[in-house]
């Protein structure tokens, strides 16, 4: 058991090499990638150990070991935080360092080391995978959701800087997205996705008052839960399980580009091609369906809830809506990513529908598969001197042997070729468990549903995978780059053939019982005791292999046999025809997101501006004093000087008339005066309000500041220079006084 | 009551002033040294507190009380608490950083500069220390005048619109806060804070005169609002924090948004608390819209201190969130550690806050002392010439926007974690905010300035990385913004101890 | 009460009226030699300190106790307070015009006679309990006041403002002199004391309650001429813009504390009976004043008439005090310190508009640019002033307006409050108008500002006491309080 | 026969008024002058009215009358050396156009 006390130090070495490579050893390339793959390599070392151990500990599902200190205070109880190892973390320790350290190998070379033309921030770009290996190997050992959703972040922050790796990179094609507005598409909607799961967590935190995994899955916590009910506004009363499952569900869409949060992974090919295979196949996008696997007792608390539907349907959908997409790309990464999101889906339903070690299993074999294939076609890339379109390669069986041939190895487990692939005993079991349940539950029931969609997904992979092949590596080279394409040196083709070894024999370790007659499923045995087993249904393993091999076939029939000729244009143009457009433009959902959700942010920012500066706070006082002005300037008008004479004449005299017993009658300038006094004033009122309401737009808090001053103007103008006047304002202040004092 | 350091701390930038007065005006450089070495000595005092300050003995410390007018039971009563000790190291910290900064950059009338610069200094640790309403109000009002002197002699363009804006929007919110005070002291019998927040709801609870008392604390309220800023008051802060010089607008940002929401917290809610409960709900809406609001103008803003300016607004609506989640609970029984942890939160955000945005404008100083222009469609591709500067600023970006790992989260995770349970629609529509701000920092700051291309012919050679000064100003903030990321509790705890005895008493 | 008795009590007036005689005479001796002439100014300081050294003593031997004599006045710490304030207001003005006077009059003896009459005018008015006595001071101080606004006889401005401030006060007290007629002929006696006596029994209320109330009003108008409060306070700007400005400077505060002493006297002990309707009217009165006078003084261009509407202003947050005279007498208490503070505050910004005058002769505001280049202990002092003026903590101002507001808010009158405390913000507004100008423009030409030793001298008390006050009120408030305790209802 | 008090009142009154027309509606300062004597010499004969009719055992009546002449004369003979100093520089007595401080 000493072995896991060490399991802090794993995520501790990539992030101490890191930091030493951000400090110090920027200048010195030579030091900086052998410090990280240094860094990756002692990972690795320790996982497998803690791996093998884990795996030789009798029933070691039971008891996962903790090792917990108290990190900050929350009112009068402390949140506790550490690492955790039980069964998923064990076989995520075996697939995620490995692939890491293939892949830090392989980049040595794709970043050109030794050449010319090396990357000028090449130790830049291991500092930050260094730091992405640390994310993700945190995230697996964490034990409990906010350390998780802390690696979680930190692995969204290293997704953001290495697409954007190569920010200066400009495209003629204004509508061609560029690695920088790659990058911030790819944050942002994570940061969707991470919104959600936060609020989840939250609402987690909150009821529960605790994160870490063992208190959650405790079986009173999980009861409490499934019987806690609360109504949402919209939705109605749910189980307070589900709601949270769901939540926590949106943040594995936003990070495993499920859809509809799948825009960025396509995009996110914009970074160089190590960062597409460790980022957006291996690892990072599998985190989200960890997160899953991981809170699966949550998703399983409330039996047949909806939260079952809505993660099923979702997996399903885009395993078929990504494959559909791939059928029709051109560029040889896309075509990957979109096997990604759909790869991804297939395990997301499998944990939809129950199916958690077979979830499991398809998680780990895609990773290593998924990444052989990234990894070939950026050999692919950099033989061909940076050419991505497949359209122009083709022939490169004969330049590029080794490639080929691993390539092949990859693209068959990934389609699920019968027996020696991994691919084909993961794509199987969860076939199998989906058809287990169609069986019990019938046919109007999820289990069929995914069981159906995923059988047309197989096809399609297997299709496009044959397609891929025959384009790329059969027929005659279609490009200047194609005919002088060269192997890739050893640094590169190394981590392929080891990837492409596990890519093949990785399956036996899940293979069902009634085939090998005496042993057991050695990976259900070690993942999910308690499940029971899925018994091996014949006619399910039949189909997929029929599906496989015929979609390979069907691949290769169609672009293989005649191989296409240099600009000849792709003949599923012709046989979709607009159907294929739609495809190509991947169903016009990055145009739609752009115009709603991009520009009604910008919009609201641009009203809500305007809002601020122009319309309501400063323009508000603005506007009110606009009027105040007219208001003051129909005062003025109506008190300018002949009036304010008469005025003040009238007063004078009707007051001196008063005090002498009115003897003295008013003359006649007087009563003109007052005629024309009440028309002025009326024409100065209409005018005042027309301008009022032209200029409604300004703002309050000048008018305050601007009326004042106005009335302070129009006060001033009593002042008038004549002794006489302000007597004659004392002698009317004390009659209005004494006046005022007698009607009270 | 043995060595006497709040006063100490309180009147060294005075004597300080004194000095500096008489120095010869012609002798800058003298001025300038003298002032900075002068200034590490309230930080090293500062430190000291924060060490010496007992956490398990929690409440007022280091308290002294001196009778100071006592015909009007005036006393001179200062102390400082699990609350104000971070934030007046914060004040030492930032300070000592501007004088620092401004060594550099500040040329004209130099030996003024450093003059208001010390009294505002004062005011700030006095407002923090003092436990007298009217201490509080002398070192409040203190703290105003020579602000107005800084955003007005050394400013941008708009300056004196700024100036006298920012002067009479805090003067409305202080003079209100004066009759509120006048009041407390009627029903009180004395000026003494600590008593008020025992005896003023006994003496006049809230249901039995609400209208006195509501008219209080709303004066209370819009005193310090307006100083925090929440949504309706904040329009003198984008023109005042364009307007300032770099560290005016640190100190602006940094510490005197916190004058208002450590009122809030010192004042507002232990004395008023029935009253604040009861309104919690408008103090969620205005704090929630400052979230959001700031959050989308920032969007839609083209100058890069204008730009951090909104952020201020939509950073402290989080702190508001929280203080109002707490009040809010204080009516719902059973929702203590949620509450607690909402205010917890509440005072990191003020801290980080202080640490983020003071960080931010520095580097817009640092931008603007060569580039002499704020125009974010200006730059372009910076993060190819200027590496230093694109780590220091991405850090801060990233850490203002919330990244897990970076002190920002903390704040906004534990006030989320709090309203989340006691005001759960306000929390929501708040996290909208969490991407908004995601999406400006990103999207505005680092894609237009740092990537991109480096457009040559306006740039050439005249933009340059970070000179040494200019480091050794931003790596204490980053070494803090790390440090309570990684391991908050060094914080948290002083705060949190704090928190929970303020909530118990009411 | 014998006659050695009484003429100790009224030792401080004596010694003014001695020494305004002994300046005319020595005036006339040296009639044209003008090197001795320049010893008049200081020798009106000898025979200021002599009676500033005769208040003092008369203050402590009083001990608090009041010893009426023959009914005509009060001889207690009220009146002391507000000698007291004379006297420093006069000297005050005797340093600012020795600069300024040299120059423009040959006449400068009676000058200083003139400003020693109107001390004793303000002492005899702040004594007075008896309606008689109470004219004749008030017109003694205003003739005095008329004759030092028309001084400069060359200026057009100073004889404009002299007549006009002549007609307008004569008008004005005429009116004052019809209402108290009013009053002798409805109790019978001219004693305020007497007239309080009439009233206390109910009977002699009943109809003539119009009558007496007019009677007030009228009263009421030459005492507001007097403090400058708004339907009087018309010849205000033009008086302060027009006179010569050390005449000025005592034009803004003299007049105003004796109004206020007067004002006090007669409501508090004359008309108690009568208090909710006086009550009313001043607080109606305050609201109007200092909103005009804040609202108007925005709107100057020239910083004479300026700090006229100003000190407008402040007689309005004065008013507030008289208005809410409740219980634990806060009011009186915030009327005497506001007067001391205001007084203090006041002369410091006319020592600094005389320096600038003196320098560069021009009274704009916009001249005011770029001031704190050229001299900083100007500038430096006109923002203390101003900052007292506001009511702004560090200076004596912010408890000035503290102990005002409490009283406001002591009798709940929180609107008068409130609107006090809004026009304290516009007042900031202009005041720090001027500010802008010196600290934030460029100066017009750079040559320093120098000011004259004396000048310099008068600069530093005021902005001393300014600052003392505002840092250790304590002893001011206890004077005020003692004063206040005396008079309270 | 005895003239009752009330009729004082109304003469003295009725001189007051006059006197503020005077003093309110004249063009020449001199003319406002008289005006003001017209005012002052009402109060007079309010004065000694009330004196004669409330109060007669006490003099306070006859006293203030004095007292107000005396002033009265004071002040008038100010008053004429201001317009005569109006007159010298302005050589006009027209209250109307002496409206240079204004505003």
């Amino acid at each position: 058991m000493f072995m896991f006390n060490l399991l802090w130090l794993i995520p501790l070495f990539p992030f101490t090499a890191f930091v030493l490579i951000v400090l110090g050893a920027n200048p010195n390339k030579k030091l900086s990638h052998s410090l990280a793959i240094g860094g990756i390599g002692l990972s690795w070392i320790l996982g497998w150990l803690t791996f093998f151990t884990a795996v030789f500990t009798p029933h070691f599902g039971e008891h996962p070991v903790r090792l917990t200190f108290d990190w900050f205070p929350t009112g009068n109880t402390w949140f506790e935080t550490g690492v955790m190892i039980d069964p998923l973390t064990a076989i995520m320790l075996f697939m995620v360092p490995f692939v890491c350290l293939m892949i830090f190998i392989y980049s040595v070379g794709y970043m050109g080391y030794g050449t010319e033309h090396v990357d000028p921030r090449y130790s830049r770009f291991f500092a930050y995978i260094s730091l992405f290996a640390t994310g993700m190997l945190g995230l697996i050992l964490a034990d409990n959701l906010l350390l998780l959703f802390i690696f979680w972040e930190i692995m969204g922050l290293c997704s953001y800087l290495l697409i954007g790796f190569w920010f200066e990179k400009k495209y003629p094609d204004p509508r061609q997205i560029t690695p920088k507005q790659a990058g911030l598409k790819a944050f942002i909607t994570t940061r969707i996705g991470d919104v959600i799961m936060l609020l989840g967590m939250l609402f987690l935190y909150s009821r529960v008052g605790n994160l870490t995994f063992e208190h959650i899955f405790s079986h009173e916590t999980l009861h409490m839960l499934a019987e806690a009910q609360v109504t949402l506004p919209l939705v109605g009363t749910l189980p307070v399980a589900t709601v949270i499952a769901i939540l926590i569900f949106g943040g594995a869409v936003g990070k495993s580009a499920q859809f509809p949060l799948h825009v960025w992974l396509p995009d996110a090919m914009e970074g160089p091609t190590p960062v597409s295979a460790l980022i957006h196949a291996a690892t990072m996008v599998s985190a989200g369906v960890y997160l899953v696997a991981r809170m699966f007792p949550l998703f399983a608390a409330v039996e047949h809830g909806p939260q079952v539907g809505v993660v099923a349907f979702i997996g399903a959908f885009t395993a078929l809506f990504a494959s559909t997409i791939a059928v029709a790309q051109n560029d040889i990464k896309k075509v990957l990513a979109y096997s990604t999101i759909s790869q991804l889906g297939y395990m997301i339903a499998a944990l939809g529908i129950g199916a958690y070690v077979a979830g499991a299993f398809h998680l780990i074999t895609h990773s290593f598969f998924k990444a052989l294939l990234f990894l070939g076609s950026g050999s692919v890339i950099i033989g061909c001197h940076h050419e991505q379109d497949m359209m122009h390669m083709g022939g490169l069986r004969q330049k590029m042997p080794i490639t080929f041939w691993t390539f092949v190895a990859g693209a068959f487990a990934l389609s699920g070729f019968p027996l020696i692939t991994a691919g084909f005993w993961s794509k199987d079991e969860i076939l199998a468990h989906a058809w287990e349940g169609f069986m019990h539950e019938g046919v109007v029931s999820w289990p069929f549903y995914v069981w159906l969609l995923l059988t047309i997904a197989a096809f399609l992979t297997a299709f496009y995978t044959g397609r891929q092949i025959s384009l790329t590596f059969l027929g005659q080279p279609r490009s200047h780059h194609a005919e002088h394409a060269h192997e890739t040196p050893h640094s590169m083709t190394v981590p392929l053939m080891l990837l492409a070894f596990f890519a093949l024999t990785l399956g036996f370790a899940g293979i069902p019982e009634e085939i090998i007659g005496h042993g057991r499923n050695w990976f259900h045995h070690f993942v999910g005791h308690e499940f029971a087993a899925t018994p091996l249904s014949v006619p399910v393993m039949l189909l997929s292999a029929v599906l496989a091999v015929s979609g390979l076939f069907f691949g290769w029939l169609v672009y293989g046999r005649k191989p296409l000729a240099k600009g000849q244009p792709d003949p599923l143009v012709k046989a979709l025809g607009p159907v294929h457009t739609v495809l190509k433009n991947k169903y016009y959902f990055d145009e739609l997101y752009q115009a709603t959700v991009v520009r009604g942010a910008i919009g609201l920012a641009e009203l809500f501006f305007k809002f601020d500066n122009r319309w309501v706070i400063d323009p508000l006082v603005n506007a009110v004093g606009r009027g105040g002005a007219a208001l003051a300037s129909g005062l003025y008008r109506f008190f300018d000087l002949p009036v304010i004479d008469g005025a003040v004449n009238l007063a004078g005299k009707v007051g001196v008339a008063l005090s002498v017993a009115l003897f003295h009658f008013v003359d006649m300038p007087i009563i003109d005066s007052a005629v024309n006094l009440v028309g002025r004033t009326g024409a100065a009122l209409s005018a005042a309000w027309d301008w009022i309401d032209l200029h409604i737009v300004d703002g309050l808090v000048n008018f305050s500041g601007w009326f004042t001053e106005r009335v302070g103007r129009a006060f001033r103008l009593i002042q008038t220079g004549r002794v006489q006047n302000y007597a004659l304002v004392v002698v009317a202040a004390l009659i209005l006084l004494v006046a005022v004092y007698l009607l009270r | 009551m043995g060595f006497p350091l709040l006063t100490v701390i309180l009147f060294f930038p005075l004597l300080g002033a004194i000095v500096v007065w008489l120095i010869p005006k012609e002798k800058e450089q003298l001025i300038r040294w003298f002032s900075i070495v002068l200034s590490f000595i309230p930080l090293a005092l500062s430190i000291y507190l924060w060490i010496a300050y007992t956490r398990s003995a929690g409440g007022m410390q280091f308290e002294e009380i001196y009778n100071w007018i006592p015909v009007l039971k005036i006393r001179y009563h200062v102390g400082v608490d699990g609350i104000s000790v971070p934030l007046v190291f914060l004040t030492s910290l930032l300070s000592t950083l501007s004088h620092f900064y401004s060594a550099y950059t500040i040329k004209k009338q130099v030996k003024e500069y450093y003059l208001f610069f010390l009294l505002l200094q004062m005011g700030m640790y006095g407002v923090f220390m003092s436990l007298d309403f009217v201490l509080f109000y002398v070192f409040w009002e203190i703290g105003l005048v020579p602000m107005y002197f800084l955003i007005g002699i050394w400013g941008g363009a708009r300056r004196e619109y700024a100036a006298i804006k920012f002067f009479l929007y805090t003067l409305i919110g202080s003079v209100a806060m004066l009759l509120a005070i006048l009041y407390v002291y009627f029903n009180v019998g004395s000026f003494d804070i600590l008593e008020a927040t025992e005896k003023f709801h006994l003496i006049r609870p809230f249901a039995a005169n609400i209208v006195p008392v509501s008219l209080a604390f709303w004066a209370f309220f819009v005193g310090f609002a307006i100083k925090v800023p929440s949504f309706p008051f904040h329009t003198w802060l984008p023109d005042a924090h364009t307007e300032a010089p770099t560290a005016g607008s640190v100190i602006l940002a940094g510490i005197l948004l916190k004058l208002g929401a450590y009122g809030m917290v010192r004042i507002a809610l232990p004395i008023f608390s029935e009253a604040f409960s009861y309104y919690a709900w408008v103090v969620g809406i205005l704090a929630v819209i400052s979230i959001v609001y700031g959050a989308f103008v920032c969007m839609a803003q083209w100058d890069l201190k204008r730009l951090i300016a909104y952020s201020s607004v939509s950073h402290m609506g989080y702190v508001m969130l929280g203080i109002a989640a707490a009040a809010f609970a204080l009516r719902m029984p059973g929702k203590e550690t949620s509450a607690a942890i909402a205010l917890n939160g509440a005072v990191l955000q003020m801290f980080n806050h202080g640490i983020i945005t003071g960080g931010l404008f520095f580097l817009v100083g640092i931008i603007y002392e060569q580039a002499h222009t704020r125009e974010l469609k200006a730059f372009g591709g910076l993060a190819s010439k200027l590496p230093t500067y694109y780590g220091i600023f991405a850090v801060t970006g990233f850490a203002s926007l919330g990244l897990p790992g970076l002190a920002g989260f903390w704040a906004e995770f534990m006030v989320f974690r709090g309203a989340f349970d006691i005001i759960p629609i306000y929390a929501v529509i708040g996290a909208v905010g969490i991407v908004v701000t995601a999406g400006y920092i990103l999207w505005k700051i680092i894609q237009y300035m740092f990537l991109g291309t480096f457009n040559e012919e306006r740039w050439g050679g005249k933009l340059v990385d970070m000179a040494t000064f200019e480091k050794v100003t931003m790596w204490p903030l980053v070494l803090f913004m790390f440090a309570i990321g990684v391991y908050p509790a060094f914080i948290v705890n002083l705060l949190n101890d704090a928190t929970t005895a303020l909530l118990a008493k009411l | 009460m014998t006659l050695a008795k009484t003429l100790a009590l009224l030792s401080p007036e004596l010694v003014l009226l001695a020494g305004g005689l002994g300046i005319l005479l020595l005036d006339m001796i040296w009639k044209d030699d003008e090197g001795k002439k320049d010893w008049l100014p200081y020798l009106t300081l000898v025979g200021l300190g002599g009676a500033l050294a005769a208040v003092i003593v008369v203050w402590r031997g009083l001990g608090g106790g009041v010893s009426a004599l023959a009914t005509m006045l009060d001889v207690d710490a009220l009146a002391m307070f507000i000698c007291l304030m004379a006297v420093l207001v006069a000297a005050l003005v005797v340093v600012f015009s020795v600069e300024f006077v040299r120059g423009k009059t040959p006449y400068r003896g009676e000058f200083y006679a003139f400003l020693l009459f109107a001390a004793l005018g303000i002492a005899l008015m702040a004594a007075a309990t008896n309606l008689v006595l109470i004219y004749i001071s008030v017109e003694l101080l205003s003739v005095t006041s008329y004759v030092l606004t028309g001084y400069l006889r060359g200026d057009a401005k100073s004889n404009e403002a002299a007549i006009k401030y002549f007609l307008y006060g004569a008008i004005v007290s005429a009116a004052m002199l019809y209402g108290m007629s009013l009053f002798y002929g409805i109790t019978g006696t001219t004693d305020l004391r007497g007239i309080a006596e009439f009233f206390s029994d109910p009977a002699s209320m009943s109809e003539l309650h119009w009558v007496v109330f007019a009677a007030m009003v009228l009263l009421f108008a030459g005492l507001g001429f007097k403090i400058a409060a708004v339907p009087f306070h018309q010849w205000a700007p033009d008086a302060y813009e027009g006179a010569p400005t050390p005449v000025t400077a005592f034009l803004s505060v003299g007049p105003k504390a004796a109004g206020f002493a007067v004002l006090l006297r007669v409501l508090i002990i004359g008309l108690p009976q009568f208090e909710a309707d006086w009550t009313a009217l001043l607080a109606a009165i305050s609201i109007v004043t200092m909103t005009l006078g804040n609202v108007v003084a925005i709107v100057q261009k020239n910083i004479k008439r300026m700090i006229a509407y100003s000190s407008i202003a402040q007689a309005g947050y004065i008013l507030i005090g008289l208005a809410c005279l409740g219980a634990d007498n806060y009011g009186l208490q915030g009327v005497l310190l506001y007067l001391l503070v205001y007084l203090f505050a006041n002369l410091g910004l006319f020592a600094v508009v005389i320096a600038f005058s003196n320098a560069t002769g021009s009274d704009e505001i916009e001249d005011y640019a770029g001031l704190m280049r050229r001299s900083p202990w100007l500038a430096a002092g006109m923002v203390v002033f101003f900052l007292s003026l506001v009511g702004i903590p560090p200076t004596a101002g912010f408890f000035g307006k503290v102990l005002i507001f409490a009283s406001a808010i002591r009798t709940q009158s929180y609107l008068l409050a409130a609107i006090g405390v809004l026009n304290g913000v516009i007042s900031l507004y202009y005041y720090f108008n001027v500010v802008r100008q010196g600290f934030f423009l460029p100066p017009k030409e750079a040559a320093p500002i120098p000011a004259a030793p004396e000048l310099r001298v008068a600069l530093l008390v005021c902005m001393a006491v300014v600052l003392g006050i505002g840092v250790f009120p304590q002893p001011f408030i206890q004077l005020a309080q003692g004063v206040a305790r005396l008079l309270a209802i | 026969m005895v003239i009752p008090l009330a009729w004082y009142l109304i003469v003295a009154a009725a001189l007051f008024c006059i006197g503020l027309y005077g003093a309110l509606a004249r063009r020449n300062a001199i003319g406002i002058l008289m005006g003001i004597e017209l005012m002052l010499n009402a109060v007079n004969i309010n004065l000694v009215a009330f004196w004669r009719y409330v109060r007669p055992q006490m003099l306070t009546g006859q006293l203030f009358a004095i007292f107000v002449m005396t002033v009265a004369a004071a002040e008038v003979a100010v008053g004429l050396a201001l317009v005569i100093a109006i007159y010298r520089s302005r050589d006009t007595v027209n209250v109307e156009e002496i409206d240079l401080l204004r505003g």
